[in-house]
């Protein structure tokens, strides 16, 4: 029964942006401002072709200055892009800045439809609609939240660290939180590098050390976030630290105790080898690892098993009291301003495509296993052999293993052409094996890229265009025996060929971690269809995600090179940098608030706020809301059945009358 | 019974985190999608009162479009399950308001499902063209002509004639 | 000085608001002394013709409690709006449609067909329906003609003010009149009634648990209903978070749930909704089979969110009632 | 349709000598509702004599429809909206309907709240009809001037004290019911199985004590009746004059032993020789009434199904009955309380034997109804088990068809629902009180004013005794005509044969 009444003389002032041919190429800009002009209250309706732009901001300033408008409503593009921007324009006008609305009709108008006049309808009364609600807006204040200036980087792949090192370096406390026993990630595990073919290790282990000697990093390896709550500048983060049953502060790394376990050989696969070669239940990741702290994996460990084992790792340690079985999981919680995830990618399980003989025929291997064999680290100490021992008189590369493909994963991982070819340089360096290789297109944009791609060819390497259809190891001809066949169509001969060789190199692409999912939720992101976590903006913010103070580097984000998730990672870092430095977020007005008189005590609110930020103030029985602790959801006004409840930014009346606006008939 | 140019009009309440950007990176992909949709922004799907939907309904909506985060994916953890669980109510509830089942609709659609965007329209345009308009405004205007002021009251003949179209809404409304 | 005017009135009404006057009658002879009650017909003889003949707003107020459901009740309404300074709408009926307007779920069609054509008491013969004229060449008699649909007060002409409840309670009546009488009004289309919900007042709020939650929802008759403790957290739809109070949460001293005679608060536009928007919210479950399991302890949503309401609700009436009667009857 | 085009007030009756042979036309209205008014027209002939005479009803709500689809438990609060008057009636029928629906009974301790509620209510309606609605014409007069004919001349004729113990006792017993009810107009206690709220042991003695005053005032009603009615010969004839009887049906619930009972029991017709033409179940209400329609009025008129509707007309040929005090006294073979039985049979020696055909006997028999409710309530209140705390069973069995019944203050009450198997209506049709009485109510009054008005004679006094034919009844929509101060507003219209108004004579 009651209606808003609002009070004193309103004077709108309505702009539409034409954004070049964006908005104007279908929406008639005109038509639609001479239509708002009529409209009760509305002082001024222009049209200009850039709104966003310097004039088109003063536009709006000046006509504040001189025609008094005491509201303003643009209508462009999404309020997503540029809703601050005009409401700073409105402010250095001298209007509080939420007497503003925004109408999108680009993202949802121009660029959707292509009907001129069922367009320009539509964004008539989508600004009719906000005419009608700006009526209602009222000053509000700013909220700013102080930054808490430590940042949380979670994955300590090349982009973790490089993120990492850039925010240490520049003053600020970082913890880096890495799953695996060490951090390095994929990059670790690579002998060169692809298009200068420098050393991995070279380039990778000084940074590793970096990290480790920082004061300003809190490494944890070995650790798992658990929890994420809070907001921008105020997380707080529960990580969970695993047990290695090694006290990190009192190892060093000697390794004597790996030596002097019970086992006298290494038993189980080691998976920095992807299990080319085998460790003992005690181990060190690899030479390199960072931290230089051994680990005992309690799934293997006699004593964590069994408690009966003469324990000879803890007689080798000796005073140095390193090792203890009794270490338990932790649960560590932080506070952190901002949060980088670079949880990086997994690699494409070959099996998932049979007729690839993965896992059948011993001498099909993938990239990443090449990768191993090649390095000198590796555990044939850099021999590329086949399973029997013998050296390959000829390789096949197949490239776009579970990439570019339907059945598998549509995208291009981006990194598998240039990938192979440095595979297959090194395997002809290695071995001067025959190497043909079977690819759909090479690709190898980047720096140099294309000059490697020729060197290749230099080298000798073939290429064969076309999609492989099968390996097999069923013999033909004489020439084919005791070896494997792969039948592909050659498209530019246009021929179906069967190539015998000694062995094949899968070239396995990039997926997302298994756990993407579950991360993603963790830290409140979005993905993409295809489980890549989801960048604000796929060009203007490329590292920030929906949430504000979770960025994200890396391959987590999708497929990309080594050089690619550096310049991420820096720009992640950078990001995080800009927030803490300036110290304060200015949050969205828009919370809720609860009415005290109108308050019945119903507490039908109470339970319905996962931040707990309603409680029912014992004295006078009624609902109260803090402020900081509201996010601004609005489910509780909806909620509140005797309408005593009201959000700011999203009051009824602002919504009733939206509703209103859009349902006229223009 | 209804005017050949007639299209349906919907309104949409889209939550600001999933849906509401699903439809802006529908716009920034150039889908092109039914004109009849017109969009209401929350900050979520919790915000989305039944009221609203009534209020449009009643303001001469044909369908309300109801847009939110999957289930699990909440910008504020639970808001779009508050959302789902009203919106199983009011759908049992609409149905005795003799208003079908179709024209109120509720889609989860992910930030990254701009496609989603456009399919969740245009089915729901297509679906609500067979049922006509609701044109709930037209039809109370039809209902009201009873009580027109000054109107001569008696003088009629039976309560009812035989097939007496006036007393069915159904014929009420033009 | 003469003293003020005052007309009742019903239309389609139970009497329950007339009863509730006649009782009042005996608490308020101070307030009877100080007016001039010139057509009650209930209670006094006085005619429409006498009304008819006074000049505008002769009357200074008139308390008109029933819906609007036929041509004579809406020229009544007319008349006495048009003859009052004050028209005030009295009673859950005149505010809101009350329980009668449910007839809107129907059609009149519908109406008239069960009663004089499908009742299963109906005789063989005349079975006619009732005429707007009928007799014979020497005399003729009229009835009034049914309205499609039910109305509120304010659905037909304009009204000042608002006393909610079926029936208003003595208190709020009292205080009405009064504040009529002393011109200390509040501003037009005001309720006169407290503008925050029932709960507030209800003796059991105590009980009601900060963490509410509804695994289900019983119907009264399903469980047995502890007297002390809130009946929304016994699983029970209790109107009382979306209806204003005032009268004292008399249903739940009765030990059954508030039913919503008082409508809403001020600030809400439409009482169903805003209780279905509550409930719900609350509810346990998180998946949709759990969730329309708990969702079927209310059977009837419309009748339990708008059973005083629905005229005066945002939808107000069914869209298809030939529909409506086929699924019920189905 | 009240188009009053010219009008010319005189307090005169109309000089017979004027229009003499122009047809007359007057109408009653309004009078207050069943649903909506009443509104009486009397047509008078060429000589002013009453030609014919109708009782209209103008309004219809369709509880019957609008009740599909709603929850059978929800039933007794919206039925009791029907009549705000008898609420409480239509909430126990229906109640008892749920009981039949869900074949479940009520707790011992449930149904005896249910019967002390209902005898409070049958105690304290009767009291408002006996002083200030029907009663007056007989304790004042139905002779005085309108202006007395109310409370006030009540008190006026037998003392302030006794305006002041009405006034008293019925806030009191009207306080019992909301002490169960929640409220008093439209109460909410019925469930299926049972009430939603039990007496707190230390209430009971508070109640105890009402009944006693209770059953002290019904017999001072009694008396009051006796001294200033049955002691006045004119009273007596005109209670047994022609003018007010009716040969026709009764019917009436009847204990196991054939006494007036108002909550429960079968259901009994004696013809108008006062043999017992039937005894049945509320199940079997179908088999036995039949409604017929008029098409001037929006109430529907009962009969007895198996004997076909044979008009408007008494005697031994028709197939109208009667409800309500006088009809439930003749079809009992006596009351259920020793008080009330004593003046039963006081009754019926005064009258002349069973059945007592004399309409404005309702008066006196309502009265001796007075007594057998308070008696009830005595024993009742007296009964510690009505403190128990069992007040419900939950019903267990899948709904389907729920027929309830009781006496209504105005007469035999039916509620019948079917449901699906969640208990949701699909099928409801009442018949309530007056409609049963709604044909010889129609009779009556043709017959008084056939009887009274002749020869263009037509005084207040005359139009009194019309509406006396009626008031008797204590049909609804007459409950409420008659109240503090004033009386029925009386017109008449004497319209030329073109139909248009000549003169409008108004009683003031």
């Amino acid at each position: 029964m009651k209606t808003n009444i609002v009070n004193g003389d309103i004077r709108i002032g309505f702009y539409i942006c034409h954004c070049g041919h964006n908005i104007a190429g279908v929406v008639d800009c005109v038509a639609v401002a001479r239509d708002i002009e009529r409209m009760p209250g509305v002082v001024v309706s222009r049209d200009y072709k850039y709104m966003c732009s310097d004039p088109g901001q003063e536009l709006i300033r000046e006509d504040i200055r001189e025609l008094g408008l005491n509201r303003v409503v643009v209508a462009s593009c999404s309020p997503l892009l540029h809703e601050q921007t005009f409401r700073n324009a409105v402010e250095s006008g001298g209007l509080n800045r939420y007497f503003f609305q925004m109408v999108n009709i680009r993202e949802h108008d121009s660029w959707v439809h292509t009907d001129r006049a069922e367009a320009t309808k539509k964004a008539i009364e989508l600004a009719r609609a906000a005419v009608k609600r700006v009526r209602f807006h009222s000053a509000l204040e700013t909220v700013r939240v102080p930054i808490h200036p430590d940042v949380l980087v979670v994955g300590g792949g090349i982009a973790g660290i490089h993120a990492a090192l850039t925010l240490a370096n520049a003053g600020k406390k970082v913890f880096l939180v890495e799953r695996d026993p060490s951090i390095g990630g994929h990059m670790a595990k690579f002998d060169k590098t692809f298009p200068t073919l420098d050393c991995a290790a070279c380039i990778l282990t000084p940074k590793m050390s970096a990290v480790r000697a920082n004061k300003n990093i809190k490494l944890w390896t070995y650790s798992e976030v658990a929890k994420v709550e809070g907001y921008v500048g105020n997380y707080t983060v529960t990580v969970r630290r695993k047990p290695r049953y090694v006290n990190e502060d009192l190892c060093v790394g000697c390794q004597e105790c790996i030596e002097a376990c019970v086992f006298k050989e290494g038993k189980y696969p080691d998976e920095f080898n992807v299990g080319l070669s085998k460790r003992k239940p005690i181990y060190i990741p690899f030479p390199q690892a960072v931290p230089q702290v051994v680990v005992i994996d309690p799934e293997r460990c006699l004593q964590l098993k069994s408690g009966r084992c003469k324990k000879t790792c803890i007689e080798a340690c000796a005073d140095r009291h390193a090792i203890d079985f009794t270490q338990k999981e932790e649960l560590v919680e932080i506070k952190v301003g901002n949060i980088i995830v670079a949880t990086g990618f997994k690699l494409f399980d070959a099996k998932r495509i049979p007729q690839y003989g993965y896992g059948l025929y011993p001498n099909v291997v993938t990239s990443i296993e090449l990768e191993r064999l090649v390095t000198s680290s590796g555990p044939t100490g850099g021999e590329v052999v086949m399973r029997d021992g013998r050296t390959p008189q000829s390789v096949a590369f197949i490239l776009c293993v579970g990439s570019r493909d339907f059945r598998t994963n549509r995208w291009c991982s981006r990194t598998c052409c240039m990938h192979s070819m440095k595979l297959a340089q090194l395997v002809r360096e290695h071995t001067g094996a025959d190497v043909t290789a079977f690819y759909l297109d090479i690709r190898a944009p980047g720096k140099g890229c294309e000059e490697f791609y020729d060197k290749s060819l230099k080298d000798g390497i073939q290429f064969v265009r076309g999609r492989v259809a099968e390996v097999t190891d069923w013999a033909l001809t004489p020439e084919e025996e005791g070896k494997l066949v792969i039948r592909a169509e050659d498209t530019l001969a246009g021929v179906v060929r069967r190539i015998p060789v000694d062995m094949i190199v899968l070239a396995v692409g990039m997926e997302p971690q298994a756990d993407a999912q579950a991360v993603r939720r963790l830290f409140n992101m979005s993905c993409g269809t295809e489980g890549w976590f989801l960048e604000k903006h796929p060009k203007l913010a490329p590292v920030s995600t929906f949430t504000d103070g979770v960025f994200i580097a890396g391959c987590c984000q999708g497929p990309k090179d080594i050089p690619d998730s550096i310049a991420q990672a820096g720009a992640a870092a950078a990001e995080a940098m800009a927030l803490i430095d300036r110290g304060y977020i200015e949050q969205e007005p828009n919370t809720a608030y609860v009415a005290e008189e109108d308050c019945s005590g119903c507490k039908s609110c109470l339970p319905l706020c996962p931040y707990t930020a309603i409680s029912l103030d014992g004295a006078t029985q009624k609902a109260r809301i803090n402020a900081t602790l509201c996010k601004g959801c609005g489910t509780c006004v909806a909620a509140c059945p005797s309408g005593s409840i009201h959000q700011h930014l999203f009051e009824d009346d602002e919504i009733f009358s939206e509703i209103e606006g859009v349902l006229t008939h223009a | 019974m209804h005017d050949a140019n007639w299209e349906p009009r919907i309104v949409a309440f889209f939550c600001n985190w999933c849906t509401y950007t699903a439809a802006d990176l529908a716009g920034v992909s150039r889908l092109k999608y039914a004109p009849n949709v017109r969009i209401v922004r929350l900050m979520c799907s919790g915000r989305v009162d039944p009221q609203f939907i009534l209020a449009a309904l009643a303001g001469d909506a044909d369908g309300v479009l109801i847009g939110g985060c999957h289930i699990g994916d909440c910008h504020y953890v639970e808001g779009n399950l508050k959302t789902l669980r009203r919106f199983q109510l009011l759908k049992r509830m609409l149905a005795e308001f003799g208003i079908e089942d179709q024209r109120v609709r509720l889609e989860w659609i992910s930030a990254s499902e701009g496609d989603k965007v456009r399919s969740v329209i245009n089915d729901m345009v297509e679906k609500l063209r067979p049922l006509g308009p609701l044109a709930l405004r037209q039809r109370s205007k039809a209902w009201d002509k009873e009580v027109a002021p000054g109107r001569n009251v008696s003088g009629e003949g039976a309560l009812v004639a035989p097939g007496d179209a006036k007393s069915e809404p159904e014929a009420a409304h033009v | 000085m003469s003293k003020p005017k005052i007309a009742f009135y019903w239309c389609a009404a139970c009497g329950g608001c007339e009863e509730a006057v006649v009782d009042l009658a005996e608490d308020i002879l101070g307030v009877i002394e100080a007016i001039d009650i010139v057509f009650w017909p209930v209670a006094m003889d006085f005619k429409k013709s006498d009304i008819a003949t006074l000049p505008d707003k002769a009357l200074f107020a008139t308390l008109l409690n029933g819906a609007i459901r036929t041509s004579e009740q809406e020229e009544m309404a007319r008349l006495l709006r048009q003859k009052s300074q004050y028209l005030i709408a009295y009673g859950a009926c005149a505010c809101m449609g009350g329980v009668p307007g449910l007839a809107n779920q129907f059609s009149r069609e519908q109406l008239l067909r069960f009663v004089y054509e499908e009742a299963p008491t109906l005789g063989d013969d005349g079975k006619a329906r009732p005429q707007l004229e009928s007799g014979n060449n020497s005399h003729t008699l009229e009835l009034p003609r049914l309205h499609e649909a039910v109305r509120a007060l304010d659905q037909v002409v304009r009204v000042d003010y608002y006393i909610p409840g079926c029936p208003p309670t003595p208190n709020l009546t009292k205080e009405a009149l009064a504040a009529l009488l002393s011109g200390k009004l509040p501003p037009i289309g005001t309720v006169l009634a407290p503008d925050t919900a029932l709960c507030d007042e209800c003796p059991r709020r105590a009980s009601k648990p900060l963490d509410l939650s509804f695994a289900e929802f019983k119907r009264p008759h399903e469980t047995l209903l502890d007297s002390e403790k809130c009946l929304l957290a016994q699983g029970i739809v209790c109107c009382g978070p979306a209806t204003r109070g005032g009268c004292g949460a008399l249903c739940v001293s009765g030990n059954m749930p508030c039913s919503g005679c008082f409508g809403p608060t001020s600030r809400v536009r439409d009482q169903g909704a805003k209780l279905l928007s509550s409930l719900c919210a609350n509810v346990a479950a998180k998946d949709e089979p759990g969730i329309n399991r708990a969702l079927d302890g209310i059977p009837d949503p419309l009748g339990t969110f708008y059973r005083y309401g629905l005229p005066h609700s945002m939808l107000s009436r069914n869209v298809s009632p030939a529909a409506r009667a086929e699924t019920l009857s189905s | 349709m009240n188009a009053v085009t010219e009008q010319i007030r005189n307090d005169s009756a109309a000089p017979a000598a004027e229009a003499s042979d122009q047809r007359r036309r007057v109408t009653i209205e309004p009078i207050t509702r069943l649903e909506g008014h009443g509104r009486i027209e009397i047509f008078l002939n060429g000589e002013g004599d009453v030609e014919h005479a109708y009782l209209q009803i103008p309004e219809l709500r369709g509880f019957e429809v609008f009740s599909l689809g709603r929850p059978a438990e929800d039933m007794p609060q919206i039925t009791s909206r029907i009549c705000g008057v008898c609420p409480t009636a239509h909430h126990m029928a229906a109640t008892k309907a749920l009981d039949d629906l869900y074949k479940v009974e009520p707790t011992p301790t449930a149904r005896k709240i249910r019967e002390l509620v209902y005898n409070a209510f049958i105690l304290e309606d009767h009291a408002l009809h006996v002083y200030v609605l029907g009663g007056p014409d007989f304790i004042v007069g139905p002779q005085a001037p309108a202006a007395e004919r109310n409370l006030v001349g009540v008190i006026g004729k037998v003392g302030v004290e006794v305006g002041k113990k009405v006034i008293g006792m019925r806030r009191r017993v009207r306080d019992l019911i909301s002490y169960f009810g929640g409220k008093v107009i439209h109460p909410v206690l019925g469930l299926p199985g049972g009430v939603s709220k039990g007496l707190a042991p230390a209430d009971l003695p508070r109640f105890q004590e009402l009944a006693k005053d209770a059953l002290d005032f019904a017999l001072f009603t009694n008396q009051v009746f006796h001294d200033l009615v049955l002691k006045n010969p004119d009273y007596v004839k005109l209670i047994t004059s022609d003018t007010y009887t009716h040969r026709t049906y009764y019917m009436g619930l009847v204990d196991p032993k054939n006494r007036v009972n108002f909550y429960d029991g079968e259901i009994r017709v004696v013809d108008p020789s006062g043999r017992e033409y039937a005894s049945f179940p509320a199940s079997r209400y179908r088999d036995f009434i039949a409604e017929r329609t008029e098409p001037w009025s929006y109430m529907k008129f009962c009969y007895l199904r198996p004997l076909g509707w044979n008009g408007f007309a008494d005697g031994p040929k028709t197939s109208i009955y009667a409800v309500a005090p006088l009809a439930r006294l003749n079809v009992a073979d006596g009351m259920a309380t020793p008080l009330a039985q004593q003046a039963y049979e006081e009754y019926f020696n005064a009258l002349g034997g069973k059945p007592v055909h004399h309409t404005l006997a309702n008066h006196w028999a309502r009265v001796i109804e007075m007594i057998q409710a308070a008696e009830t309530m005595v024993a009742l209140t007296a009964d510690p088990e009505l403190a128990g705390t069992d007040i419900r069973t939950l019903p267990t069995n899948k709904p389907s068809v729920g027929i309830g019944v009781v006496e209504a203050p105005r007469g035999t009450l039916f509620h019948h629902y079917e449901t699906d198997e969640r208990g949701l209506i699909t099928k409801a049709n009442l018949i309530v009180a007056t409609q049963n009485n709604a044909a010889r109510i129609a009779m009556s009054v043709e017959k008084a004013a056939k009887g009274l008005i002749s020869k263009h004679k037509v005084t207040e006094g005359l139009l009194n005794m019309v509406e006396m034919a009626f008031r008797a009844y204590d049909p609804c929509f007459g409950c409420a005509t008659h109240s503090l101060p004033g009386h029925l507003p009386l017109r008449v219209r004497i319209y030329n044969p073109g139909g248009e108004l000549a003169r409008e004579l108004v009683q003031q």
